[in-house]
């Protein structure tokens, strides 16, 4: 009943979502999640909690999960080579055991 | 000497105007660790009725406004602004250990226009007696969009001169980015509905009775932001730090000198000229940086968000205001 | 002729009214891909304060009240409510390609309340100088409960038949349910302390000066929800467009017409005419939606939330309103 | 000093909480972490950011921290059979290490 | 006699007053499981905007103000803040079951001060027409810090004794901590800028007049908490209920006793009496926890948190407030 | 192209951001994501959404990503041993395959 599937995990700024999604779906992704942080990394540092004066820079963290490891090779990949040359971001993957595989 | 000393005053006044008080307390705040921390969905709401009241009035003025007395300091506007910009390529672009994207950002940033310092000049003038075009404040987009579209059409070119890139065919979205973002939007879309519709009590029942308390709050926050931003400006060149002080007076400077044509041509108020030298000598906070780093990614934010934020704000607000007011006094009479 | 004349009268006065004027920019923002977003957190303490401030206000007001007075009317919207999921039984239910859980959700939706529009209808009022009994827009729970319980039971029997579940004995949790939800209980909690304490002052100083403000940010915030919730009314069956601006003007003449009899009963204003017919006009944006939601699982939210959010609250902004308060006019006299 | 245990992640309606959590704890486990988040899968899209009106079909994601894999089997199952033919949401396991295994 | 008529009316009349009114709505919200909530960025700027009026007004009546008056008052508060964790000592902390730990958290919470509590009184006063001095509002750190300290340094040396660990050398830190503390800060900030700039403007078009709004949005939000940390109280040992509902009156009485002293010798206005004796009986909920749970990280936040907002803060608010002010009318006259 | 990696995920107390990250950045990691989050264990339970009234116990969820899994365990350990002991919290450690391992 439960099936192995590929989770990539893309940290980057807020200002790379539309982007970062449009690869995603044109990958054939079925879905996402956001979820919203804050973070350090080679760039900038980037507050949470109190006003985000310059908000674009803020820091999302996306989830998709796609059946096939390497699907999710690609579109890492992809991501990776089409924004996180310029812009701020991290990219990863991990194993993950789903149900109903054929939603994803 | 009677520059020096009506400056000397209003400045010492200006010490005292809650305006600079809560800019100066907000990096009070930051400096000695303070927990205190204004949300962002504050923030951001704050920003949205600044702008929303600033456009609903002068939309409704505008109504009763010789179109033709705008359209010139419109167009001084759009000079200056690009004005502002080709300085810095020619000052802080050419410094030792200055990379060109990076001084390109900072010289649209420093082009553009602060919503948070216009709002403080509006109460600053207010408090002062000096009366002002209400549609002044609208010359914001003016000066703001043709900066940013300058310095990322220079940052373009010289991509492609650099590495093959093609730098031209963007200018439309950079102007529609620009329009987009979510202060200049507030902003018009007061205009409009200033313009068009009867907005005078809900105006005059919040969005006016509310500006100077949520200003104040801007103001605080822009002080932390200045305090926290500084870090990042320390790991950048010194240039920077020179350039922050610098910049923002001689844009001022030549923002005042232009109004003052625009006075001379068009009767353009005494008000009016400083606001046009304060849009000048600000520095866009909200819409500037996300549509440059979008424009010109190449650039390193920590260099012109820190010049920014930390400096460059801080004396368009505390040093530029009383100068442009007590050079208004002294050039107009008072 | 009349009716006409004074209609478009009312409409084209209320083009320039600031309530419709906000609905629309919201909806021009999210045309144009503003970036502009007002927090999740100033909305809900908007509908928070407006809610209040309706409860508060009413509470002080039924505090005098002759209750009697207040009975038929109540009584006549909860019957409102539940003719407007019948009519979406009898219509929508059995159009070509719609399911019935989906027609239900609608239904219910259709058949509740919107407390933005509630809010919007008495600001129009004040400003056309029309008086209500300020007890009237606490009608809202009467039609609001009872119709989105009628939708869910009969949903519930539907499945019933279907697969046998049990359908029946989750009435007082449906009631509850929406009773706990943040604008009803905003509301009520508003009409005790009204009712019980003397909130007057803080009546006054606050929750009444802030209404006609926040109630603009509200707005706006409804036409960008329109706009963008556009997207998923498009993905279902056409009909449900139809239903959406069909259904605010039928219910809405319902409402005017069952007013009327309250009216000759026990007196009902003309002003009080006109809410309870924009209340039945109205479709509940707040706590309808995640009511349906878990009352009537099966059902799609893109249909009844599409079809709500998108055509239906600005139809009944837009349209209703102006409609209602025209006819107001021609049938009680100016 | 490291155990081996399973993480399980439920993205699902905020509407579910409370069942979701029932669930959880009456399975024995001993804690639960949630964040708010938006996205996209089958159903409906959920913005981030903006005023939410109708905010009960926003995002959470939970993660469960549990030693046993079967016991972790056992929650997704019942979590996707009790919810996820009707309502939006989807749910994986993870194997992780942790440290003082008799918390979980 | 005459007391105990005095309260009751007192007590009877503060029933109707919006201040406990939306505490109590507040519980009865979250008891009956209303899905209302205000938003936590809402909540922090509340707290900013009611501190920050609270500060402002202290510094600029403090400019008239004759400092020696202050002095005497401020030790007094002192002195209070530690005799009422010393009563904690000698009380809770020698109860069957009671962890030294959570005993020295609990009294030094009971011991520090409530913002909220301060601003209800504040409010409750001036309905009632009792002058206070503007600045005895900031006799608050006065108490507050010296409470905190003395509890973490007191669990600091229990701990040494313990098991060896030092407990003396961060005092210095601990005070710094609770300066900035976001409540103190916007206090704090407050007096600074009412001092030495002239915000008398921008206090009274904006903080002044949404103090009472804020306050009932405040109160109601506190009110939620209460019910929803009662669950918390309960897991711990009952002895904290008896504490919860002792402690606040006992301090109170004492903190009036010690007001009286200052009425005698500085003249110390029976209004600046009970907001001396409400900063005694309140305890803290925004800045005293996260200090507490720094300093002494052994005790459990179930029980200084459960007993401090789900029983003291209640009692401070709805019996302490009447309870000084019928007393204050007892000994010195109406 | 990918790598393996180890990131290490730690749950707290917002009160002991500052401690942990300085142990984090002084055990030598280039970066560290941080999201906001609610969550019950075994000692308070941490509402979302409503007014956080003692918002220095809400929790948060720090993700950090090293190269090396022996770094990683150190990491985790230090945490565990300076924390929590005293304060609420957890820490685990999962396998992930990233591009571009000298970014981390
Ligand atoms: N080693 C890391 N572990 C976890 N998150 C990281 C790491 N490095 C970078 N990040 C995240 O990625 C964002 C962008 O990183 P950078 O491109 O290095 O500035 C940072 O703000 C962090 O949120
Ligand atoms: N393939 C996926 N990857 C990541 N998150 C997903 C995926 N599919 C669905 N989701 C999340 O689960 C939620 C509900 O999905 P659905 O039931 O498909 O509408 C979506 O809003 C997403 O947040
Ligand atoms: N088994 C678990 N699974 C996921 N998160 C947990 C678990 N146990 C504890 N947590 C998280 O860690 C925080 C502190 O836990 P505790 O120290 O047990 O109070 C909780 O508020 C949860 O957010
Ligand atoms: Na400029
Ligand atoms: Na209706
Ligand atoms: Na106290």
């Amino acid at each position: 009943m439960f099936h192995t599937a590929t989770k990539i995990t893309i940290i980057a700024e807020r200002l790379l979502q539309d982007g970062i999604i449009s690869i995603v779906e044109a990958a054939g992704a079925k879905g996402y999640t956001i979820v919203d942080g804050s973070g350090k990394g080679e760039h900038f540092v980037r507050p949470a909690e109190r006003a985000a004066v310059v908000s674009a820079f803020s820091i999302i963290r996306i989830e998709v999960i796609v059946n096939d490891a390497e699907q999710a090779r690609d579109i890492a990949r992809d991501i990776a080579g089409r924004f996180f040359k310029q812009y701020s971001g991290i990219v990863y993957l991990s194993e993950i055991e789903v149900l109903r595989p054929e939603r994803f | 000497m009677d520059l020096a000393a009506s400056f000397a005053g209003s400045f010492l006044s200006q010490l005292q105007s809650p305006t600079l008080a809560f800019l100066m307390g907000g990096m009070l705040l930051a400096a000695t660790g303070s927990k205190l921390a204004i949300p962002d969905a504050i923030y951001r709401f704050i920003v949205f009725v600044l702008l929303m009241g600033i456009g609903l009035h002068g939309g409704m003025e505008i109504r009763e406004a010789n179109l033709a007395a705008l359209a010139l300091p419109a167009l001084l506007a759009a000079i200056v602004g690009c004005l502002s910009v080709l300085i810095g390529v020619l000052t802080l672009a050419r410094l030792p250990g200055i990379r060109r994207e990076d001084a390109l950002a900072t010289s649209g940033l420093f082009g553009a226009v602060s919503a948070s310092t216009l709002a403080a000049a509006m109460i600053v003038l207010e408090e002062q007696g000096m009366v002002f075009e209400a549609w002044a404040p609208a010359l914001y987009p003016f000066m703001d969009i043709p900066a940013l579209v300058l310095a990322i059409v220079l940052a373009g070119l010289h991509a492609h001169k650099a590495n093959g890139h093609d730098g031209q065919v963007r200018v439309g979205r950079i102007i529609a980015d620009s329009l987009r973002g979510s202060a200049l939007s507030a902003l018009l879309l007061g205009l409009l509905i200033g313009l068009l519709a009867r907005p005078e009590r809900v105006y005059e029942e919040f969005y006016s009775p509310l500006f100077r308390g949520l200003l104040s709050v801007l103001l605080l926050i822009m002080g932390m932001e200045a305090w926290t931003r500084l870090a990042e400006l320390r790991r950048v060149a010194h240039w920077y730090m020179l350039y922050a002080i610098a910049a923002p007076i001689t844009h001022g400077l030549m923002g005042f000198g232009f109004g003052w044509i625009a006075h001379e041509a068009v009767g353009l108020s005494p008000g009016g000229v400083v606001i046009l030298a304060v849009i000048a000598a600000s520095n866009s906070d909200i819409s500037g940086p996300p549509t440059l780093r979008a424009g010109i990614p190449g650039a390193n934010p920590s260099a012109y968000i820190g010049a920014s934020t930390s400096l460059g704000t801080p004396i368009a607000i505390a040093v530029g205001i009383p100068l442009f007011i007590a050079l208004a006094g002294l050039v107009f009479g008072p």
